[in-house]
C-alpha cells in the first residue's frame, strides 16, 4: 500500500511516514536500512516500535526527526514535510553517553534547551529540578556525565527531553541501561507523562513487555531491509499498574502476539529474496543473516 | 558515605592507591620541568667547554650568565623587552580575535568554507619575511609593521586550528543540538565552542610562540626597537656573549607564555579526558 | 529533498542533480573562484600603480613567465628548494610525532621537556640558524634542519594533544586485551591522535615553506627563497613578486597533496562524522 | 607616513628645529653620525636626527623611499643598483671609504692560518664567504683577485652575515672571508691571515658608502639637505680628525668590545665622494653582470 | 566481615575480592561508589551480577580488571593481588561504542587481540569468522563500527571478546542494546562458551531474568555506597533452555528472591543512614534518592 495518495488536509495524523526508503551508501558498502515504511501516528498517541536488531528502528527515528534524509518516500510532520528537525520536538538518542555535553555538568545539560526555549530563570531551575527528582537523579545536578554510570547517564538524557516539554518525543531504547526496578518506575513516569501532557511518543524498545505494557500501539518491523510486519493495537485498560496489567490475561497475549511477529521478523525482511541485507561490495560473504544459535557448531 | 567521619577529605583518600599512582601533583610537574631546564643549560656548559664547538662561537652558560645579569641591569634592555613584548602581545591578541571569527564564520558555513579553501591555501604559505619589504614601506620601522607581520603569521595558524576544531564535532552531540532546536549561536557557543578549545588553546599555543617569533624577527630585519633589534646590535658588534643572552630571554619569555597557556587549558578544559586523566590515578 | 524521482542514491542537496558534471563544476568554481575575484581586485587597483613597490598585477604576471618559466630557475631553484623543504618536513613528521607520542603518553616525560622544548620554540630562526650551521655547517643538512625546526613543532604540539585526549574506553579496551608496544601506537595512540596530527601537518607545511625562505637567507647559492631574497636586494620588485606568487601556487598545490593524504589517511574519521548526515538536510 | 615633521614644519626654520629620521646600521662606519650628534653638531644646523637602526642596503633603501627616512646610509653599489631599476635616489655626501692602504684598512679577505692560499690570486676557484651577493664586497673582491693576476670568473661565493663569519672561517666551512671592522680584527685575533685588502687594492681610495635621500626631497627640502650635508661634512671631518672620539662613540651605539674597539682599523671619512671610484665600480658592476646597462653615476651623485 | 585475614593459599578462588572500597574523588564532587565488598569466585563459575543503576556494578568490574586502582582493600586474582589487567581476560564494556576502534572495520577489530596473542593468520581468520557468525554478524565483516546499528555495535564488542578465548571474561550489561530474540540466542551462546571452554565468567546486569537464567550465582548488591545484599545460588539444572528454564517454577521462585532483594537494594545502601549517596559539596541537595514516581506530584 502506498500512502502517496493521501492529503495532507486530513486533521487527523500528526505524522506520516509515507514510502520511505533509506539507503546508506557508503565507500564499500551500500545497505538498504528501510525498504518501504508506511504509517501514521495520530496526535497524542504513544506508538512503540520493536524490530530485530539493526532493523532500522534508529534510522527511522532520524528520518523523522529530520537528522536524516529519505532516500525517497516522506515524512510529513503537522501537515508539512519534515525538512530539519521540527520545533517542539525532543529526541532521546540510542547513544546516550555521546549525546551529553562533557563539559556541562548535569544541571546545566538538562538547562540548555530550555534557555533556548526563553523560560525564566526561576521557571527553568523548577523544570530541571523536578525531572532530574523524576528520573532519581535529584541529588547529583552538579556532577558531570562523565562521573556518572551508565544508567545514570541514559536517565540525564530522559530527564533533559522531559524538561524541555516537547509536543513530540523520540525515544531510542531509553531504558536500554538501566534496572529493572527503575526501568519500571521510568515506563510509568513516561505514561502519566503523556497523559498529563498530551505529548505524542514514539517509543523504540527490544523489549517487547515494554512496548506492550507501555504502548497504544506496537509497530513490528521487518529485518532489513525494512517494512511494517504489523500493527497491533494494545487495547489494555489506560490505567496501567506494572503488577496488575502485567499479569492480565490480555497483557500476555498481546505480548505472545507481539513476540510471533517478532520471531517472524527475524526470518523475514521487506525483501523476499536471500538477501535481507545487502551488501554491495562483499558478495563473497554470506548474505543470509546467521543467527546466533548456529554458534553450537562452531 | 558521609556523615562527616566516615570520610576522609579527597584530598587524603588515596594513601592506599596500588602502584600506578600519580603522585607528582602540579608542583612536581614544575620541579620536573627546571630539572629539564638544568639539564639543558648543563649541556650547553658543557659542549663549548669539550671543544666540540669554539666558545668564541658558542660560549658556555657560565658566560651568558654573566652577560645576561649585566643585561639585566640595563635601562635600554628593559625597555627593548618593552618593546617586544607590547608588539608580540597585540599582535597575537588581534591574530587570535581575528582567528576565532574568521574560524568559526567560515567552520560554521560550509559554502564559505568551501569557497575561501583554496584561497587560504594560498596565503598561507606566503612567509612574513616575503613581506617585509610591504611592511617597511607601508609603516615603516615602526610598531605598526611589527604588527603586520606578527597578525599575518599569527593568525593562520589560529584560523587552522579552528576550522579543523569545529569539524571535530561529535555527531551524536550535534543531533542532539538541532534536534533542540538550539539557535545557531547558542550551539556554536555550547556545544563548537567547547569542542574547538583544545584545538584553539593549541593554536594560541603555536600563535604565541609564532607571534615572538615574528616580533623578535621582524626588529632584526626592519630594525624596530625591542629585542632583536638588540641581538641584531650585539650579533653586528661581535658580541657573542651578550647576542646569546638575549636569545636565552626570548627563549624564556616563550616559556613564559606557555607557563601562562598551561594555566588557561587547566582552568577551562577540567571536563576534558586530557586534563581529566591526569587528576585520577 | 522530497518525493518523486530522487530513487537514485545520490546526493540531492547540491541542487542542481546535474551529477558528476555539477559537482566537478562546483568544485572549480569554489576552488578558483575567490582567488579569480581576489586576483581580478588587484588588477584593477593596481593597473595605473606608480608606487614602485606595487607594480601592475599585468606587469607582474607578464614576468612570470620569464622570470620562472623561460629560464632554468624551475630546475635551478624550485626543485633543490622542494627537496629540501619535502626532507625537512618529513623528518618533522617522523620527529615531531615520535617525540609527541612519547611526550603526550607520559606525564612526567613531559614536564620534563615542555620547558626546554617551549624554550628552542620560542628562538627565531634567524637567530638559531647561526648555531645550526656551527653543528652542521652551510650545506642542505643545515637548511633542512632549519625547515625541520620551525616545521617540528605544529606537529608535535598537536600530536602531544592528540595523544593526551585518547578515549579512556578504547585505552582500558587495549589495556584489557593486552594490546602493548608497537600494536598499541600504531592502532590505538596514532590513529586516534591522526585528526589531530593531520592539523599538525597543515600548520607545519605552510611554516617548512617559510622556513625555506628563512634557510636560503644564509650561506645559500640558490633556491626559490634565495631568488626572492636577492629579487629584493637588487630592488628587482616586479620580480619578487612573481616569486611570491609562486610561493603561494606551491603552498596551495602542497596542501591540496596533503588534502588528498587526508582523505586517504582519515577516510574513516570523515564517514563517521558524515554517515549520519550523508544526504542530510544541512 | 613619516612621523617627521620636516613637511610641515617651515624650511630654513627660522629657530624652528627640523625632526630628520636617519637609517643607518649600528656598525663602525656611521661613528660620524653618532658623533656629530653628540658634539652637536647638527644641533648647530637646527636639525635634530633621530637614528633608526637598518640592517642593509635594501631596507635603507625601502625605507627612503616610502618616505620613512630622510635620510639613510647605505653601500654606493646598492645605489647603482637601485639607480639602475629606476629608483630615484641620490647620493648626499660621503658615507665612509676605504683608507685607501693595502694592510691597513677597515676590511678584507681572510684565510685560516694553515690555508695554502698566500695573496688575492690564490683565491681563484675558491669558495668564499662574502655578507651579500652581487654587491660591492664581491665585486671588488673579484676587482683585486684580477689585479693580483688571478682569475676570478669560476669562484664559489657563499652569502654569510658578517659576524658568522669567523666561525666559518676557523672552522674551514669556507676557504676565505671577506669580512669587515669588527669582525676583520677578531678574525685576526683568532689566528685568521689576511691575503687581500680587496677594498684597498681594487680601487684607489674608493667611496665605499653614502648618505642618501631621495631626488623628491632633494630637490623639495634642498635647505634640509643642504644643512645635514653641511652637519654631516663637519662630522666626518670631526671623527676623520679625532680616531679616539670616533672608538668611544662606537659605544654607545654598538656592543664592540672596547678591547677590540680600540684594536680596530677605522675606514677614512673623507670630505667628498671620490666621483671616479664609483664610476669604476659602476664599470665593475656592468662587467661582473650585476647591472645590465654602463650608467652614468653623475646621476646619483650629488 | 573483613577478608583481610584470608590468606591466599587455599587453592580454590579464581578471584578474591576483599573488603573494596572504592572512592572517586574529584574536584567539586567526591563519591564513595563502592563501601565494603567482599566475595569470592572460584575457577569456572559464572556469576551473574545485578544491583540498581548506580551501585557501583562498573566500578567493581574496572577494580577486578585492574584498571581502576582501589581506594583501599584488594583483588586478588590466581593468588597475586591485581595491579594492571591480568593476561587471559576479556572484557566487555557497558559503553559498547565507544570500545570499538572506529578506524577499523568490524573484522579488524575483532582480529587486533588476536595479533596480539601471536595466533597464525588462519587460525585468527577462522576466529573472526566463527565469532562474527556466533553473533549473527557474519556478514558485515568490512563495515565499520559507526555504520552499524547500536545493537549490531554490541554485538561486535562481544565477538571480540568471544574469539579472543579468555580464561576469564568480564562483561557488563552486553545485552544492553541487543532485541529480545537475539539476547535470548546471545544468552545460549554465553552458557554453551562457558560449558565449552570452561571459562569463569563474571556477568553484570540489570535484567533479572537473564542473571538467573545464566548464572550459577547471583550477586545481588545495594545501591551506593555498595555492599554484598545477598549471593543467591542458582540450583537450576546445568542445561537449561529458554522456553522450558524459564517457565520452571523453581525460576519463578529465584527470580523472585533476586527482585525482593533488589527491591530491598533501591532502598538500603552500605550505609545505614539516610544518605544512600552523597555529594558532598551540594548539602542542600536532598539527599535521599527519589523515586520516579514522585514525579506526578510534579
Ligand atoms: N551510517 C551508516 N552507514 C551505513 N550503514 C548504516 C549506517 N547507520 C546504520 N546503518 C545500517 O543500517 C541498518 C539499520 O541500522 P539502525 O541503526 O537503524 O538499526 P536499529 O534498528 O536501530 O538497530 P538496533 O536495535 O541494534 O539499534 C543496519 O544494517 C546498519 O548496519
Ligand atoms: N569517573 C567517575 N568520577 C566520579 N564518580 C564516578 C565516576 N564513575 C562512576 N562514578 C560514580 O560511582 C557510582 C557508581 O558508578 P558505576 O558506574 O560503577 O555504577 P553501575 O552500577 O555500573 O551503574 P549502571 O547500571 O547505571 O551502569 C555512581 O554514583 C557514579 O556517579
Ligand atoms: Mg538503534
Ligand atoms: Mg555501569
Amino acid at each position: 500500500m502506498n500512502a502517496t495518495g493521501i492529503s495532507p488536509d486530513d486533521a487527523g495524523p500528526l505524522l506520516d511516514v509515507r514510502a520511505l526508503r533509506k539507503v546508506y551508501a557508503g565507500r564499500n558498502r551500500s545497505v538498504e536500512a528501510v525498504r518501504d515504511l508506511t504509517f501514521s501516528v495520530g496526535t497524542g498517541d504513544l506508538v512503540c516500535v520493536v524490530g530485530p536488531s539493526g532493523a532500522g528502528k534508529t534510522t527511522l527515528l532520524r528520518c523523522i526527526a529530520g537528522l536524516l534524509a529519505p532516500t525517497s518516500g516522506e515524512v510529513v510532520l503537522e501537515g508539512a514535510a519534515v525538512q530539519g528537525p521540527p520545533p517542539g520536538m525532543a529526541v532521546v538518542f540510542q547513544e546516550y553517553g555521546r549525546s551529553l555535553f562533557p563539559w556541562m555538568t548535569v544541571q546545566q545539560n538538562v538547562e540548555l534547551p530550555l534557555k533556548q526555549k526563553k523560560l525564566l530563570r526561576a521557571r527553568r531551575q523548577e523544570l530541571v529540578r523536578n525531572s532530574l527528582e523524576a528520573v532519581g537523579l535529584g541529588d547529583v545536578p552538579r556532577a558531570y556525565p562523565w562521573q556518572l554510570s551508565g544508567g545514570m547517564q541514559q536517565r540525564v538524557a530522559l530527564a533533559r527531553a522531559v524538561a524541555y516539554e516537547p509536543h513530540i518525543l523520540l525515544m531510542d531504547e531509553p531504558f536500554a541501561a538501566v534496572d529493572a526496578q527503575t526501568r519500571a518506575d521510568l515506563e510509568d513516569l513516561v505514561r502519566s507523562l503523556w497523559q498529563r501532557l498530551g505529548v505524542t511518543i514514539l517509543f523504540v524498545t527490544h523489549d517487547i513487555d515494554e512496548a506492550v505494557y507501555l504502548g497504544q500501539r506496537v509497530l513490528v518491523l521487518s529485518s532489513s531491509p525494512t517494512v511494517v510486519l504489523d500493527d497491533v493495537a494494545i487495547d489494555l485498560p489506560a490505567e496501567r499498574d506494572q503488577l496488575g496489567t502485567r499479569s492480565s490475561a490480555r497483557f500476555a497475549e498481546l505480548r505472545a502476539q507481539v513476540f510471533g511477529q517478532i520471531q517472524r521478523a527475524k526470518h523475514q525482511s521487506g525483501d523476499p529474496g536471500p538477501t535481507p541485507e545487502t551488501t554491495l561490495e562483499t558478495p563473497e560473504e554470506t548474505t543470509e543473516e546467521r543467527q546466533p544459535t548456529d554458534a553450537g557448531s562452531r | 558515605m558521609t556523615p562527616a567521619a566516615t570520610v576522609p577529605p579527597p584530598a587524603a583518600t588515596a594513601p592506599v592507591s596500588t602502584g600506578r599512582s600519580g603522585g607528582t601533583g602540579r608542583g612536581g610537574n614544575a620541579l620536573l620541568g627546571l630539572l629539564g631546564f638544568a639539564t639543558f643549560l648543563v649541556v650547553l656548559e658543557v659542549v663549548p667547554r669539550s671543544g666540540l664547538v669554539s666558545a668564541n662561537y658558542l660560549p658556555p652558560t657560565s658566560r651568558i650568565a654573566g652577560a645576561l645579569a649585566e643585561l639585566l641591569g640595563e635601562g635600554r634592555f628593559w625597555a627593548a623587552v618593552t618593546d617586544t613584548l607590547r608588539g608580540w602581545f597585540l599582535g597575537l591578541a588581534i591574530a587570535v580575535a581575528l582567528g576565532v571569527v574568521v574560524g568559526f564564520v567560515l567552520g560554521t558555513v560550509p559554502v564559505l568554507r568551501e569557497f575561501t579553501a583554496s584561497t587560504i591555501e594560498f596565503l598561507r604559505p606566503i612567509p612574513s619575511v616575503a613581506l617585509i619589504p610591504l611592511a617597511v614601506l607601508l609603516f615603516g620601522s615602526e610598531l605598526r609593521s611589527v604588527l603586520l607581520l606578527v597578525v599575518y603569521a599569527a593568525f593562520w595558524q589560529v584560523l587552522v586550528q579552528v576550522l579543523y576544531g569545529v569539524r571535530d564535532v561529535d555527531p551524536v552531540a550535534r543531533d542532539t543540538a538541532y534536534t533542540f532546536g538550539l539557535s545557531r549561536w547558542t550551539r556554536i557557543r555550547h556545544l563548537l565552542w567547547p569542542t574547538a578549545l583544545p584545538y584553539l588553546l593549541t593554536g594560541i599555543r603555536l600563535a604565541a610562540a609564532v607571534a615572538l617569533i615574528l616580533a623578535i624577527t621582524a626588529e632584526l630585519i626592519i630594525g624596530a626597537p625591542g629585542l632583536g633589534n638588540e641581538i641584531n646590535r650585539a650579533q653586528s658588534g661581535g658580541a657573542v656573549d651578550s647576542m646569546y643572552a638575549l636569545i636565552i630571554v626570548t627563549g624564556l619569555l616563550g616559556v613564559a607564555v606557555n607557563v601562562l597557556a598551561r594555566r588557561l587549558e587547566r582552568a577551562v578544559l577540567s571536563w576534558h579526558p586530557s586534563v581529566r586523566g591526569e587528576e585520577s590515578p | 529533498m522530497s518525493v518523486g524521482s530522487t530513487t537514485e542514491p545520490g546526493r540531492n542537496s547540491v541542487g542542481a542533480v546535474a551529477g558528476t558534471v555539477g559537482r566537478v563544476l562546483r568544485w572549480v568554481a569554489a576552488v578558483l573562484g575567490l582567488p579569480v575575484a581576489l586576483l581580478t581586485l588587484w588588477w584593477v587597483l593596481s593597473a595605473d600603480s606608480e608606487t614602485f613597490y606595487l607594480p601592475p598585477l599585468a606587469e607582474i604576471l607578464a614576468a612570470f613567465d620569464d622570470v620562472w618559466l623561460h629560464s632554468d630557475r624551475l630546475q635551478a631553484d624550485v626543485l633543490p628548494s622542494l627537496l629540501r623543504l619535502s626532507a625537512g618536513f618529513l623528518l618533522a613528521v617522523v620527529l615531531g610525532v615520535g617525540l609527541g607520542v612519547l611526550i603526550g603518553s607520559f606525564r612526567r616525560v613531559r614536564a620534563f621537556l615542555e620547558p626546554v622544548l617551549e624554550f628552542l620554540r620560542a628562538v627565531p630562526p634567524p637567530v638559531l640558524v647561526p648555531v645550526l650551521m656551527l653543528f652542521a655547517g652551510f650545506g642542505n643538512t643545515m637548511k633542512v634542519l632549519v625547515v625541520l625546526s620551525g616545521c617540528v613543532w605544529p606537529i608535535l604540539l598537536n600530536t602531544v594533544e592528540g595523544v593526551r585526549a585518547v578515549d579512556e574506553v578504547l585505552t582500558e579496551t587495549c589495556r584489557c586485551y593486552g594490546i602493548r608496544g608497537p600494536a598499541r601506537l600504531w592502532h590505538l595512540v596514532v590513529r586516534s591522535a591522526s585528526p589531530q596530527i593531520v592539523t599538525g601537518l597543515r600548520q607545519a607545511l605552510s611554516v617548512g615553506i617559510i622556513l625555506m625562505v628563512i634557510s636560503e637567507m644564509f650561506a645559500a647559492n640558490n633556491g626559490l627563497g634565495f631568488s626572492i631574497i636577492q629579487f629584493q636586494r637588487t630592488f628587482a620588485v616586479t620580480n619578487m613578486w612573481t616569486g611570491i606568487l609562486l610561493l603561494g601556487l606551491l603552498g596551495f598545490l602542497l596542501a591540496v597533496l596533503l588534502r588528498l593524504f587526508e582523505r586517504w589517511a582519515l577516510h574513516w574519521y570523515f564517514g563517521l562524522r558524515q554517515s549520519q548526515r550523508n544526504d542530510g538536510h544541512r | 607616513a613619516c612621523g617627521s615633521s620636516s613637511d610641515d614644519s617651515p624650511e630654513g626654520g627660522s629657530g624652528g628645529v627640523d625632526k630628520v629620521k636617519v637609517g643607518a646600521i649600528p656598525i663602525v662606519d656611521v661613528a660620524p653620525l653618532h658623533l656629530g650628534i653628540a658634539k652637536g653638531f647638527f644641533r648647530e644646523q637646527n636639525i635634530e636626527i633621530e637614528v633608526v637602526n637598518t640592517t642593509g642596503g635594501s631596507i635603507a633603501v625601502t625605507g627612503v623611499v616610502s618616505g620613512q627616512f630622510d635620510f639613510a646610509f647605505g653601500n654606493v653599489v646598492s645605489l647603482i643598483q637601485a639607480r639602475s631599476q629606476n629608483i630615484p635616489v641620490k647620493a648626499v655626501t660621503v658615507g665612509n671609504a676605504s683608507t685607501g692602504k693595502p694592510g691597513e684598512d677597515f676590511g678584507g679577505v681572510v684565510v685560516p692560518p694553515d690555508s695554502p692560499i698566500k695573496d688575492a690570486a690564490g683565491l681563484a676557484g675558491k669558495n668564499i664567504a662574502i655578507n651579500n651577493l652581487n654587491n660591492i664586497t664581491d665585486t671588488t673582491t673579484r676587482a683585486s683577485i684580477r689585479k693580483a693576476g688571478g682569475d676570478a670568473s669560476n669562484i664559489k661565493w657563499t652569502e654569510l652575515p658578517f659576524p658568522e663569519m669567523p666561525a666559518a672561517v676557523m672552522g674551514k666551512r669556507v676557504d676565505a672571508a671577506m669580512v669587515v671592522e669588527p669582525f676583520f680584527t677578531i678574525a685576526q685575533n683568532q689566528g685568521a691571515r689576511v691575503v687581500a685588502y680587496n677594498f684597498a687594492e681594487a680601487i684607489p681610495n674608493m667611496t665605499v658608502a653614502a648618505y642618501f635621500a631621495t631626488e623628491q626631497t632633494i630637490s623639495q627640502k634642498a635647505d634640509l639637505t643642504g644643512r645635514f650635508k653641511t652637519a654631516m661634512g663637519t662630522s666626518l671631518k670631526y671623527a676623520q680628525e679625532h680616531p679616539d672620539e670616533a672608538r668611544q662613540v662606537l659605544q654607545t651605539y654598538t656592543k664592540i668590545d672596547p678591547a677590540v674597539a680600540a684594536k680596530i682599523v677605522l675606514p677614512a671619512w673623507p670630505a667628498e665622494i671620490n666621483r671616479e671610484s664609483v664610476q669604476t665600480l659602476a664599470d665593475l658592476m656592468v662587467t661582473d653582470g650585476l647591472i645590465k646597462e654602463k650608467i652614468d653615476v653623475s646621476e646619483i651623485l650629488p
